[in-house]
């Protein structure tokens, strides 16, 4: 499967009374998108914000942050299952705007963590103080439940970012790159030599707040599967997940998935990138049992070499990301696997909830117990009722100079368990 | 700005005094000198700190004689008044590293002064030390001297200051158990990447988050004969007299107990109970034998089945408790096991 | 617990899934005993996070086995106040990983500090929400055949 | 805590109720013991029969510390 990634570099974000790129510079018209996001029926305002990098402004409680995206050519759209119609994706042209996304806030629970500081030290731990970010706070209607209310802002998130990407349908892109991969039998018979490998990506499976979807169904319902490595690029995978800033996936990180990218990078000069498969961290026992019984069974099938296992959120993920890792080595496949740490503010605690002997190829996105003080900014756009509360809280979370001592778990994006980011720990 | 105040511990061997025949030289202050790998450390610390005292001791009169040496050269140091010590590097060898890792954390713990050593990483110091004092990974031989001290002078001022210290990696110092974040060069996934690229080559590879090892230990031959032996019970149960006299901890307990079980031939709510803070205490509080057989053993120590049962009985609280720390209880259990004299152990877990 | 290396570990094989009627729902979300009582075995105490998970421990120390994880969803203990697991009723002999798992668990309540009793009632109804959905997703596994 | 006494040379019988951790902290001799709570007891018996249970338990123990082995054995029966 062959897909031409063409990217579009956004400089800079101005509202205005039409939409349109020009010269690398969005225009967007908050009335039309205002228009559209309040077709949902269970929203009653929306108001949008621009946050560019360096100003002092904090985005909180962060639910989503998504790339823009447009298919210009090929089977599909955009967020298949979703917003557009069930197909499959990963072929033809795709274009992105680079450098900007929108980011979804709002406070569906009464708990809701992630932080998005456009300055200072917190904006080190967030990989989203590098963009432009076009913030929309959605007000639900009254007498909503928190799942409606997710659903709804979820959704709206999407249909903003499928209207700008389709503001760039006919420019001409500033980069391009294609990726292909092979079929089973092509890849073998191209590159005998190479590895074999694969990505075995989890996705948080577990109810509200914390699902993700793959083409529209819930995967906690999904037996592990295989997709090509190029279909997540067209939003093929989507978080419903906004709890755990600092170790969930916002789509943002599925559609540049780095771990894709980077075995993409490899693919065909130092290994064989066969295929993506996606399985789900279930609550259920039983589901973790059977879903890593098949993420082993499909390593095999496909005789890998090598495999990569990330994790997403914190806690039961450890006790599937040792299954996982545990059945593949027992295959005889070599594996590597990213987490992140939960060592206590000390850094002296147990760091995960499981281990096991197998694991002994580990990236770590660090300690996310790490306590960070963010000084106080000048706007904040959403609200700090959380933040300043309870989060991560000790008694002086909120200092008298407005700063806020906190820990590293209540950014977005700071220990990505993809590995999207430098943070690390020994 | 005065210059930060440094006292450095040599062996005999690096203080030009002799080789394993010169081991059993004993603790020496020597104020005012730099003696040995001591320049070195001086022209490292430029301006910013100087060695204002050496203290030289024998390898094998440290190690013999542990407690006075320690408690001897804790005095020295205190005379000098540094604002920071460093002993070694010791490198590979053995009993240099023990002596260092026991001093440099004796003068740290009881003195307050920061505290600085090195040594090879397979170094028998290594094990015993790293988790109490910063540690400086060095090259298995006095070769690595120059690599050693470039190391451990940064560092060594670094802990004088009191600035924060970064990650083992960073600073290169052995990992101590303390998780520290830093920022790699290189994003998560890549690093990943590149770790499976050397894994499916055969090559080394650091992993970033070393699971806990586990070793075995061969089994000892069997009791030969029962009759004759003295058996020990030994519970990680938390069985402790009633009142808990000694005040072990649930959890994360600091300490052990050692009861004497003299004349007791059976456990009851009224004389025992659990200290233990992780399972449901109430069987155990209604009949602690049922954690801790001391009435079945007394019965088979009457009828002649087993020599002896061993007056005294061990409890820990197995709930939460560093492995590191089990591992030093468990230690000093079993020398005193053996000092009593007992054949053999029966340990029971909660 | 005897004072072990933790986590490593042979793996030990979940055995059959247990058909309804076979386990019970122990819970401190009064959210979940209104909900599920006409439905399913509910155990319902009102107590604090860390107590529930030692009752929990204290029957699986007797044989009782999990069915769902004990630290399910990415909400922190001691965040969250309330939780919910599925475990069988009947005795069986005591199972290794259920005994690691609740163990981690409670452990995983000394690693965080938040400040609970600031929640106003908003956050409490949607910890409870979200305990009660985390349950939910795991009974619609068991209840599916 | 029982590879530790074993290491300093004394045969250790490790009484436990999970023998797969048993197995892990590296016991050489494993006797299955009753549940976790009351690893030689079972409360359900009067205290009599309890008692002849444990003592079962104990001379299984005793078996096993009699017992020559050469690697982590559980001694079932």
């Amino acid at each position: 499967m062959k897909l031409e990634m063409g990217y579009i570099h956004i400089s800079d974000i101005e509202f205005s009374s039409e939409s349109k790129i020009e010269n690398g510079k969005l225009y967007v018209s908050t009335d039309a998108l205002k228009a559209l996001v309040l077709e949902d029926e269970k929203l009653k305002d929306v108001s949008f914000d621009i946050a560019r990098p360096g100003e002092s402004v904090r985005i909180t409680p962060v639910k989503d942050v998504i790339e823009p995206r447009v298919k210009v050519e090929g089977k599909g759209g955009v967020f298949p299952g979703i917003i557009s119609k069930v197909d499959t994706v990963g072929s033809g042209k795709t274009y992105a705007l680079k450098g900007m996304a929108v980011v979804t806030a709002g406070k569906i629970v009464g708990f809701q963590e992630g932080v998005i500081d456009m300055t200072g030290p917190g904006a080190d731990y967030t990989p989203f103080s590098k963009l432009i970010n076009l913030v929309m706070v959605c007000e639900p209607v009254d007498e909503i439940e928190p799942h409606e209310y997710e659903k709804a802002v979820r959704i709206a998130g999407f249909k903003a970012a499928a209207y700008i990407g389709e503001l760039a349908k006919s420019l001409t892109p500033d980069e391009t790159k294609v990726y292909e991969t092979e079929t089973i039998k092509e890849g073998m018979a191209k590159y005998p030599d190479l590895p074999r490998v694969a990505y075995v990506h989890m996705l948080q499976s577990q109810g509200l707040l914390h699902d993700t979807y793959v083409y529209g169904v819930d995967a906690k319902q999904i037996l592990p599967t295989m997709l090509n490595p190029t279909e997540c690029m067209d939003g093929a995978i989507v978080s419903g997940n906004c709890v755990s800033a600092c170790d969930k996936n916002p789509t943002y990180v599925h559609q540049n998935n780095p771990v894709v990218h980077d075995l993409l990078e490899e693919h065909g000069k130092t290994i064989n990138f066969v295929c993506h498969i996606v399985t789900n961290e279930n609550v259920y026992l039983a589901d973790k049992q059977r879903s890593s019984d098949w993420t082993a069974k499909l390593c095999k099938m496909l005789d890998l070499d090598g495999v990569i296992v990330s994790q997403e959120g914190f806690g039961n993920p450890d006790t599937d990301l040792i299954m996982n890792c545990k059945k593949i080595e027992a295959e005889g496949i070599k594996t590597v696997i990213i987490t992140d740490e939960y060592a206590g503010r000390d850094g002296k605690s147990q760091s995960l909830a499981d281990a096991d002997a197998a694991a002994d190829a580990v990236v770590t996105a660090g300690n996310a117990n790490q306590v960070v003080v963010l000084p106080k900014l000048d706007k904040v756009i959403g609200t700090l009722d959380y933040i300043t509360k309870i989060a991560g809280a000790s008694e002086n979370t909120l200092r008298e100079d407005g700063s806020l001592e906190v820990e590293i778990q209540v950014i977005t994006g700071a220990t990505n368990e993809v590995g999207f980011t430098t943070l690390s720990a020994r | 700005m005065s210059k930060i105040k440094v006292v450095h511990y040599i062996n005999q061997f690096f203080a030009n005094i002799g080789g394993e025949e010169k081991a059993d030289y004993p603790a020496e202050k020597r104020p005012g000198e730099v003696v040995g790998p001591g320049m070195a450390f001086n022209a490292a610390f430029g301006d910013e700190a100087e060695i204002i005292g050496t203290i030289v001791c024998g390898d094998t009169y440290f190690n013999e004689n542990v407690d006075k040496a320690t408690a001897d050269i804790l005095e020295m140091v205190k005379e000098m008044q540094p604002d920071l010590f460093i002993a070694g590097p010791a490198f590979n060898a053995g009993r240099y590293g023990v002596a260092c890792g026991t001093i440099a954390s004796a003068v740290q713990e009881k003195l307050g002064i920061p505290s600085l050593t090195g040594m090879y990483v397979e170094n028998p110091g290594v094990d015993m030390y790293a988790s109490k004092v910063y540690m400086v990974s060095t090259k298995n031989s006095a070769a690595g001297m120059r690599d050693a001290v470039k190391k451990m002078a940064p560092l060594a001022l670094k802990l004088a200051k009191g600035e924060a210290i970064g990650a083992s990696c960073e600073e290169g110092y052995i990992p101590n158990g303390v998780r520290v974040n830093f920022f790699e060069e290189e994003r998560g996934s890549k690093r990943a990447v590149d770790m499976l690229l050397k894994k499916l080559a055969g090559k080394a590879y650091t992993t970033e988050y070393p699971m806990p090892a586990f070793d075995r230990v061969a089994p000892n031959p069997a009791v030969k004969d029962l009759s004759k032996a003295k058996i020990a019970l030994v519970t990680s149960g938390g069985i402790v007299p009633k009142g808990n006299p000694d005040h072990i901890e649930s959890s994360s307990a600091s300490k052990f107990g050692e009861y004497d079980i003299t004349g007791v031939t059976d456990l009851t709510a009224d004389t025992y109970e659990t200290a233990h803070g992780g399972y449901d205490p109430v069987y155990a509080n209604a009949d602690a034998d049922r954690v801790l057989p001391v009435d079945v053993m007394r019965d088979l120590e009457k009828e002649g089945v087993i020599g002896e049962l061993h007056n005294k009985y061990y409890a820990t609280v197995g709930n939460g408790t560093a492995v590191a720390s089990a591992k030093a209880y468990a230690a000093e259990i079993a020398k005193r096991l053996i000092a009593d004299g007992v054949d053999a152990v029966i340990l029971t877990s909660t | 617990m005897p004072d072990m290396v933790f986590g490593c570990r042979p793996f030990i094989v979940m055995e059959e899934v247990v058909r309804l009627e076979d386990y019970i729902i122990v819970t401190n979300n009064p959210l979940v005993r209104d909900r599920e009582e006409s439905r399913h075995a509910v155990e319902y105490h009102e107590t604090g996070i860390r107590e529930i998970l030692e009752i929990i421990r204290n029957k699986v120390h007797v044989g009782q086995r999990l069915l769902t994880h004990p630290l399910s969803g990415s909400v922190k203990p001691g965040e969250t106040p309330y939780k919910s697991v599925l475990m069988t009723r009947g005795k069986e002999p005591v199972d290794l990983m259920s005994v690691e798992l609740i163990q981690s668990a409670i452990e995983a309540c000394g690693k965080f500090s938040f400040k609970s009793e600031e929640y106003d009632e908003r956050a409490m109804r949607d910890f409870r929400i979200i305990d009660w959905t985390l349950i939910s997703s795991a009974l619609e596994s068991a209840d599916s055949f | 805590m029982v590879k530790e006494i074993e290491r300093a040379g004394l045969p250790v019988v490790h009484i436990c109720t999970v023998t797969p951790i048993s197995m892990t902290v590296g016991a050489n001799r494993i006797v299955p013991a009753i549940a976790i709570p009351h690893p030689l007891g079972n409360p359900a018996l009067n205290h009599e029969e309890e008692k002849k249970l444990r003592r079962k338990l104990v001379e299984k123990a005793l078996r096993a510390l009699t017992t020559e082995v050469e690697d982590q054995t559980i001694f079932e029966d």
